[in-house]
């Protein structure tokens, strides 16, 4: 048992013909909650595409536990234990919520097999999912949908959790609570990826930060340390905290 | 939290339709011949667009080669029924079950096996792009029948009825054919068993899901592409089944049959509302009826009967009597 | 002149009709391969047939013509396996000035009123089919109900058929779509109206293509003593008159029928060749030949086409059903037909016709319908 | 003058503007360089494609509307000429007329489908257009009494553009100048004709409203857009392009029937010469058009020509052979979908970017 | 002046807009605020006609807009730009303005319809466009093709359609969201200069509460589809509502 769960060594990622990623480097520890930073356009995204195998690193490793799933196709990525929350959210619109959370319960064949308490917890995080249990999911408005590609992610316990910005277009009072499920998330022993603009999420969150710039990690080191060095942020974000 | 609100206005239609054809009849051993007839032709035709439903509603694939499995299927059994002639031609209903058991898996079997080979080669380079798709099917569709011709001769074939098959049951004045009757047997076996695995299970959420976000799909960890090509497959062996049914039908094969049916397959899933499974069955007794019907009332309009039918069911329900998409 | 009679064949070789036109096609060759000895010359000029397919696509059918005549030289032509192909053709022949035999095509109206003096037909026409069945089942106290396509083919075939019959009484005519696959309707319309008369009551089809309008029998039609009866047809269509035996009609060829050596060098040349028996449009292929070589013999080999059309104008020519006679008014080849009774026979996978009388030319009365 | 010509749609490709032109000329002087009765046909043929693809491409590729009812439009405006010539006996009045007669059918008809299509799913809509083509041709078929039936309508035209008139004694470069060669370049003048106007109507604000509409309809409404009006607006035009197609045909075959102008696999071949063609450009239609009638009309004799090379091999024969041509072209439909994704002029314009 | 009266839709048993009765004068920002899911789009949606009312109406200067389509209400002066971003991907940035352009200019709707004249001839509407390109800094992009910009240069565009319709209302739905600290500053900059010009009514919709504080001249609140507050921006935001139902506890300023 390492003591990081997923470590990308030197990952290069093309897109086509675009060379996106130029050697990451990344160790995100068991049971702390790393954050990834960067501008617009570092390859934040790209990086967790490539570890979900939704794009194959052309060179480099992606290590998960002590498993190397550089070459693994997604969904067994997925099978062993992560879960993931796209950019786009990939909301299923023709679906009702129910039905989008049955997909993302892996272990229920139907809606009652689902685990009630877990169920109980996410409605009590986030009201929407319940409100609008029967809906078509295409019809929610832009933070539920947010809420419900959120709650997809933890509706059934998983190692790890990769998510991308979750929190954009959320109003304060859901931020609270996306910030208090992540916090318990964690306290259960989850391992947790974040992107994320929102400086503060980011701040009252993470334990250990990396910084990406041009498709490469060119910064990282503890939370507390980081928030602390306003001129590191300044020279690797082009803003303070 | 769970509800179950299920929408009863379509499943009335049959009946209704039905009814309306009562008094216009005229006597009832006529209608009854006539309705029975009917339904059993639905049925028929229930089983042929069934593999529709799941490769045109569900996956959202505009397979206008799905015909050519169909003749496929029919051609196939042919063979088989030609080489086992001592039990087709035997008297008795059971020998000539068991003939016609075979010919349907067989047939299903390798409509099945070519299904796996159109998805790899015509229909997977062009997944979610109906333009691309129609023509590229068409290509598939025109490519299988020419090998058709090459196989089996350009001709007509006959595919003889075995004879316990044939014939009639009489409940007083009105003639009951023994065929239709499998023919409703077999329709009611498929339908119950797509409708159990699409409804109890979570591949027909997964399907559709996964042509909405076939990455997001991966993401959740299920094997997407395996998926749809194991719902291909079904989808072509259901059309190979449908064929065998057809033909011996029809008792006797075209190459070009499977063509013939396209736009009949087409208004059915439509009335169906694209991807239901029990829109398509409603879809096809209505079509299966409202053919017969009109075709004792008025011969010169049947073949306008059911485009009719489908306008008016769409002027009713844009979206098919059973919408399984809302936006697509 | 050069030392060749180029001939076009223009037929579907492929299209809907693909296994009509090939049986002609084979037929023709045959044909004139045993008309010229198997020198396939007449009067020391080769004979060169051209093919051309017309995909069934009538206007295809046109511009091939157009093109055989003008860029191919071709001295006459044979052809094609539609009706449709072959009335979109008739105009062409006439602007070229050229001979066009036509051959199976049978609508009425080629040697009717779209005729014109280039216009030959080996073929039966459709009243030759309507008025030798009508002549076979023609007797006093017999109800008959047709059932035809609703087109053209089958409309005048019901035409012709009513006109002919003379002793029986047409009770009913009902007419359903080309592509019907569903009869019960249609049947039910047909036993309604024929159920309750009296004496022996005959439903006669006329059906070509797609379609088995037999399986109306399913409905059990001899509880009303219902008969159904229709005209010949290819064999593999007629695997499902197997099931009817003792059903009867009159047809245009049949392989076993005629007696004489024309039909007799057929049978043997195509069992030789393919293991299997002529069939119906192989025998008008062949007679198509005959036709074309017994002209060409007459002139000499020339081909103009006055001459031609004037030697064959009233010319008799031995085809696999016996002598033939293009008449004079119209062209069209004057035949006997076969008035049959089905046996089932397990060595055939078809229903086989036997014969009960041959109905000869002059039994019938084929009207004139073109003006001159 | 030729950018205004050309409505200021340059091919903005330099192999695609010599294709055009070689095409241009190669059609303008067909019956000079190509003899023979067949060369002719085909070029007429590419004409009358290049009019009836190039106003299905004004649906699909501008406006994004998937119709299998074209060809249904290109038939009323074959029947038109077909109907009133056999009617009426041979006049240029009855050609009007019938081309008069067959505009407004087209105009009432489109205009009907295209309200309907307000109410339905775009796939739904293809479906119906569908039912509703296989249904006019059935129709045609069952009005035999006017329309032929299956056997569809022969008929005499004007003197001037017919076969038997010759305005010169002498053949001119070894072509007889008779009615047949005045017919072709009356489809040649329409074709140009008609071809610069649906450029110039792609090339309008009009027409750009139609991309936006294809593009992002929502959108297009959003910012004031009656996108009603300009997707029915649209069809109507689109088969009034279609109908004249028709009449062109007509005229050229003095033959009609429904499997001529009204089959089905018109509309598919329509449909695989647009996406060839590329989308959404009217050159492609004209490219397309050209290339595909001519591999179509020679295709066969191509396979002649290879099934006697390989007639040692038995197999392969078969498969060569000119009878199965339709697998080839089969073929041809799977092939261009993968090697042509944005078609001629698409990969020509890409290649000339870069 | 816009006015809604009673405005409110159902969706089944849903009343995502709750008899919203609400007046925006020219010459002011008004910031709509509220937590998500409250109403807020929906409102933008009925205003411009996206959505059909189950109840009220909606009038400009007094004018009912009952009944008028969606762009039947962009001609009257309704202008909005999308919480997602909603464009014509395949055309490039400057088509896209200058359809914006075309569709409006007075009486200039019409000149959609024209078939006979050439795009590219309509130099005044060109000239238009390319001045707005300017003023949202996408000029030097202006022939690529949308679907091949950067997401900030989308959300710019966004804004660029809706000044070229050149309405007497814009609504903007979160102008910002997804854009990164460097880029928010042009879009808001835009905001900022519109406001100058005293004519018009502006509408925004923001979760960033430093950017309403700085912007509106005057905070809604909606809440599961009714107004719950409406007022002064300090006001507002101390008041409990908005504390407790949208900002949560009241700690949101760290
Ligand atoms: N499909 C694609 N094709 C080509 N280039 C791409 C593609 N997707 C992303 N890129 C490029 O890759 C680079 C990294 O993108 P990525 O989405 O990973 O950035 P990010 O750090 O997630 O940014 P953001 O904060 O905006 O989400 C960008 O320059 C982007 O333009
Ligand atoms: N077409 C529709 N059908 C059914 N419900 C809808 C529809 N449109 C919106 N809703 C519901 O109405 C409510 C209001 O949605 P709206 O998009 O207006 O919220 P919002 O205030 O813009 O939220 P956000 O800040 O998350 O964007 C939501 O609960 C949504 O689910
Ligand atoms: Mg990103
Ligand atoms: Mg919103």
């Amino acid at each position: 048992m390492g003591e990081n769960l997923l470590t990308l060594e030197g990952v290069h990622t093309h897109i086509g013909a675009y060379h996106i990623l130029h050697g990451v480097d990344l160790a995100v520890p068991r049971g702390q909650l790393t954050m990834l930073l960067g501008r617009n356009g570092a390859g934040k995204t790209t990086t967790l595409r490539t570890i979900m195998g939704l794009w194959h690193a052309s060179q480099g490793r992606v290590r998960f536990g002590d498993q190397d799933i550089t070459a693994l196709r997604t969904p067994q990525i997925a099978e062993l234990g992560i879960a993931y929350v796209p950019e786009n959210m990939g909301i299923f619109s023709d679906l009702t919520v129910k039905e989008n959370m049955l997909l993302a319960a892996r272990g229920a064949k139907n809606a009652q097999q689902m685990d009630e308490a877990r169920l109980k917890w996410i409605f009590g995080l986030f009201p929407a999912v319940e409100k609008f249990w029967n809906h078509p999911a295409g019809k929610l408005s832009g933070g539920q949908k947010q809420m419900l590609a959120v709650s997809r992610a933890i509706v059934e316990p998983r190692e790890l959790l990769i998510v991308d910005e979750p929190s954009k277009g959320l109003a304060p009072a859901i931020i609270n609570n996306m910030i208090d499920a992540f916090d318990q998330l964690k306290k259960s022993g989850v391992t947790i990826l974040l992107v994320e603009q929102n400086i503060h999420f980011a701040q009252r969150l993470g334990d250990t930060v990396a910084v990406m710039d041009n498709g490469r990690v060119v910064h990282s080191g503890s939370m507390a340390a980081f928030s602390a060095d306003e001129q590191l942020q300044q020279s690797l974000l082009g803003l303070a905290l | 939290m769970k509800t179950f609100d299920l929408d009863w206005k379509p499943l009335v239609l049959v009946p209704v339709l039905a009814l309306v054809a009562l008094p216009l009849t005229g006597s009832f051993s006529t209608w009854l011949t006539l309705t029975v007839a009917g339904l059993a032709m639905g049925m028929i035709i229930f089983i042929i667009a069934s593999g529709l439903t799941l490769v045109f509603g569900l996956m959202d694939v505009l397979n206008f080669g799905h015909g050519v499995f169909i003749a496929l299927g029919a051609f196939v059994a042919s063979t088989v029924l030609g080489a086992m002639g001592d039990w087709t031609g035997s008297q008795s209903i059971l020998h000539n079950l068991v003939a016609v058991f075979p010919a349907m898996l067989v047939a299903m079997l390798v409509a099945g096996a070519i299904g796996l080979a159109f998805e790899r080669f015509i229909v997977r380079p062009v997944y979610g792009q109906h333009l691309k798709q129609i023509l590229i099917t068409m290509g598939g569709m025109i490519i299988g029948e020419e090998l058709i011709k090459v196989i089996w001769g350009p001709g007509q074939l006959p595919l003889p009825l075995p004879d316990g098959l044939r014939g009639s049951l009489l409940v007083g004045d009105a003639a009951i054919s023994k065929y239709r009757l499998l023919a409703v047997a077999v329709g009611i076996f498929v339908f119950g068993l797509l409708a159990w695995t699409l409804g109890r299970t979570k591949i027909g959420l997964l399907i559709r899901a996964g042509v909405q976000d076939r990455e997001m799909v991966e993401s959740l960890g299920y094997r997407i592409g395996q998926l749809f090509v194991g719902v291909f497959v079904v989808g072509s062996a259901l059309a190979g089944l449908g064929g065998v049914m057809w033909g011996l039908f029809q008792q006797n094969l075209i190459p070009q049959m499977g063509a013939q049916v396209n736009v009949l397959i087409f208004i059915v899933i439509i009335i169906g509302g694209l991807g239901s499974t029990t829109g398509a069955l409603i879809g096809a007794l209505l079509v299966g009826l409202m053919t017969n019907y009109t075709g004792f009332l008025l011969p010169v309009a049947t073949q306008f009967a059911s485009i009719a039918l489908m306008v008016a069911v769409l002027l009713w329900r844009p979206q098919g009597v059973y919408p399984v998409a809302g936006s697509r | 002149q050069s030392n060749e009679i180029r001939i076009a064949h223009i037929y579907s070789k492929t299209g809907p009709l693909e296994a009509y036109g090939k049986q002609t096609q084979t037929g023709f060759l045959m044909g004139l391969n045993y008309a010229t000895g198997g020198s396939m010359a007449v009067n020391g000029k080769k004979l060169v047939v051209i093919e051309k397919d017309d995909q069934g696509k009538p206007d295809l059918g046109k511009s091939l013509l157009a093109a055989a005549y003008a860029d191919d030289k071709a001295a006459l032509a044979v052809g094609p396996t539609s009706s449709g192909v072959a009335l979109a053709m008739l105009p062409v022949a006439e602007e070229y000035k050229k001979i066009l035999l036509v051959e199976p095509a049978v609508a009425d109206s080629i040697t009717g009123d779209k005729w014109n003096k280039y216009i030959f037909r080996t073929g039966r026409n459709s009243s030759q089919d309507a008025i030798s069945n009508a002549v076979a089942l023609d007797k006093p106290g017999v109800s008959i109900a047709t059932l035809a396509q609703d087109y053209a083919f089958g409309r005048d075939g019901v035409k012709a058929f009513k006109e002919a019959v003379k002793k029986a009484k047409i009770v009913h005519e009902e007419y359903l779509p080309q592509n019907t696959t569903d009869f019960t309707a249609g049947a039910q319309r047909l036993i309604d109206k024929l159920k309750d008369l009296p004496g022996r009551k005959v439903i006669w089809i006329v059906w070509a293509g797609a379609g088995n309008p037999f399986k109306i029998a399913d409905l059990d039609l001899k509880r009303y003593g219902i008969e159904i009866a229709t005209g010949g047809n290819i064999l593999p269509a007629m695997a499902s008159y197997k099931q009817f035996p003792g059903m009867e009609g009159a047809t245009y060829y049949y392989f076993g029928i005629p007696k004489n050596p024309v039909n007799e060098a057929l049978v043997a040349a195509h069992y030789k060749e393919f293991k299997t028996p002529p069939d119906f449009f192989t025998a008008g292929g062949f007679s198509a030949a005959m036709a074309v070589v017994t002209a060409l013999k007459k002139t000499g080999g020339d081909t103009n086409t006055n001459k031609l059309i004037s030697t064959m104008e009233g010319m008799s020519f031995d085809t696999p059903k016996g002598t033939m006679t293009f008449r004079k008014e119209d062209h069209q080849a004057l035949q006997s037909m076969y008035h049959f009774k089905i046996k089932a026979d397990p060595a055939f996978t078809w229903g086989v016709p036997e014969l009960v009388h041959e109905i000869k030319a002059s039994e019938m009365d084929i009207p004139i319908k073109n003006k001159r | 003058m030729l950018n205004r010509l050309l409505s200021n749609d340059l091919p903005r490709s330099r192999v695609l503007a010599v294709l055009l032109i070689g095409l241009f000329f190669a059609l303008a002087f067909a019956p000079f360089i190509f003899p023979g009765v067949k060369a002719l046909s085909v070029a007429a043929k590419v004409l009358v494609f290049i009019v009836l693809v190039a106003s299905f491409d004004l649906l699909l590729g501008y406006t994004g509307i998937v119709s299998f009812a074209h060809t249904m439009f290109f038939g009323i405006g074959a029947y038109g000429i077909a109907i009133s010539a056999t009617r009426l006996g041979p006049g240029w009045g009855a050609v009007l007329l019938g081309l008069g007669v067959a505009l407004v059918v087209s105009l009432l008809l489109s205009l009907a489908i295209g309200l309907f299509s307000l109410r339905v799913r775009a796939i739904f809509f293809a479906m119906i257009t569908l039912a509703v083509a296989s249904a006019f041709q059935t129709l045609a078929s069952q009005l035999s009494d006017f329309t032929g039936g299956e056997d569809g309508l022969t008929f005499k035209l004007p003197e001037l553009i017919s076969p038997s008139f010759e305005f010169a004694q002498e053949p001119f470069l070894g072509v007889s100048l008779d009615g047949r060669l005045l017919c072709y370049y009356l489809l040649f003048v329409a074709a140009v004709v008609l071809v610069l106007a649906l450029l110039r109507i792609v090339n309008s604000p009009f027409g750009r409203v139609l991309q936006a509409i294809r593009e992002n309809e929502f959108r297009a409404e959003a910012i004031g857009y009656r996108v009603v009006v300009y997707r029915t607006t649209a069809s109507v035009l689109s088969a009034l392009f279609a109908t004249l197609a028709g009449a062109m045909l007509a005229i050229w075959l003095r033959y009609n029937g429904p499997d001529t102008s009204l089959s089905f696999e018109i509309m598919i071949d329509v449909l695989l010469i647009v996406v060839i063609g590329g989308m959404g450009t009217i050159y492609g239609a004209a490219i397309g058009a050209a290339l595909f009638v001519v591999a179509q009309s020679y295709l066969q004799d191509l396979l002649r020509l290879g099934n006697e090379a390989v007639s040692g091999v038995p197999a392969l024969a078969a498969l060569l052979s000119p009878d199965r041509w339709l697998l080839w072209l089969g073929l041809l439909f799977v092939l261009s979908v993968y090697y042509f994704p944005t078609g001629i002029v698409g990969r020509l314009r890409a290649r000339a970017v870069t | 002046m816009l006015e809604t009266r009673g405005l409110t839709v159902r969706f089944g048993g849903h009343v995502a807009v709750n008899d919203v009765s609400c007046s925006f004068a020219p010459g002011t920002l008004t910031a709509i605020v509220g937590p998500n899911g409250a109403g807020k789009t929906t409102y933008f949606n009925l205003i411009s006609g996206q959505l059909k009312a189950t109840a009220g109406t909606v009038s400009l200067d007094g004018q009912p807009l009952a009944g008028l389509s969606a762009s039947a209400r962009t001609r009257a002066g309704l202008g909005r730009a999308f919480q997602l971003t909603n464009l014509f991907p395949h055309l490039t940035v400057l088509e896209n303005v200058r359809l914006a352009v075309q569709a409006t200019k007075e009486g200039a709707h019409r000149r959609g319809l024209n078939l006979w004249s050439i795009w590219s001839d309509h130099r005044t509407l060109t000239e238009r466009a390319d001045r707005i390109l300017a003023d949202v800094a996408l000029k030097a992009k202006e022939h690529a093709t949308v679907a091949s910009l950067p997401h900030g240069d989308q959300r710019k565009l966004e804004v660029a359609l809706l000044m070229a319709l050149e309405p007497k209302v814009f609504m903007f739905d979160e102008p910002t969201a997804g854009m990164n600290a460097a880029e928010a500053p042009v879009i808001l900059d835009l905001i900022r200069a519109l406001k100058k010009d005293r004519s018009k009514t502006i509408l925004l919709v923001e979760h960033k509460m430093d950017v309403v504080r700085e912007l509106a001249d005057r905070i809604i609140v909606l809440h599961n589809g009714q107004l719950v507050a409406d007022g002064e921006p300090a006001k507002v935001i101390a008041s409990p509502v908005v504390q407790e139902a949208y900002l949560g506890v009241a700690k949101e300023k760290a």
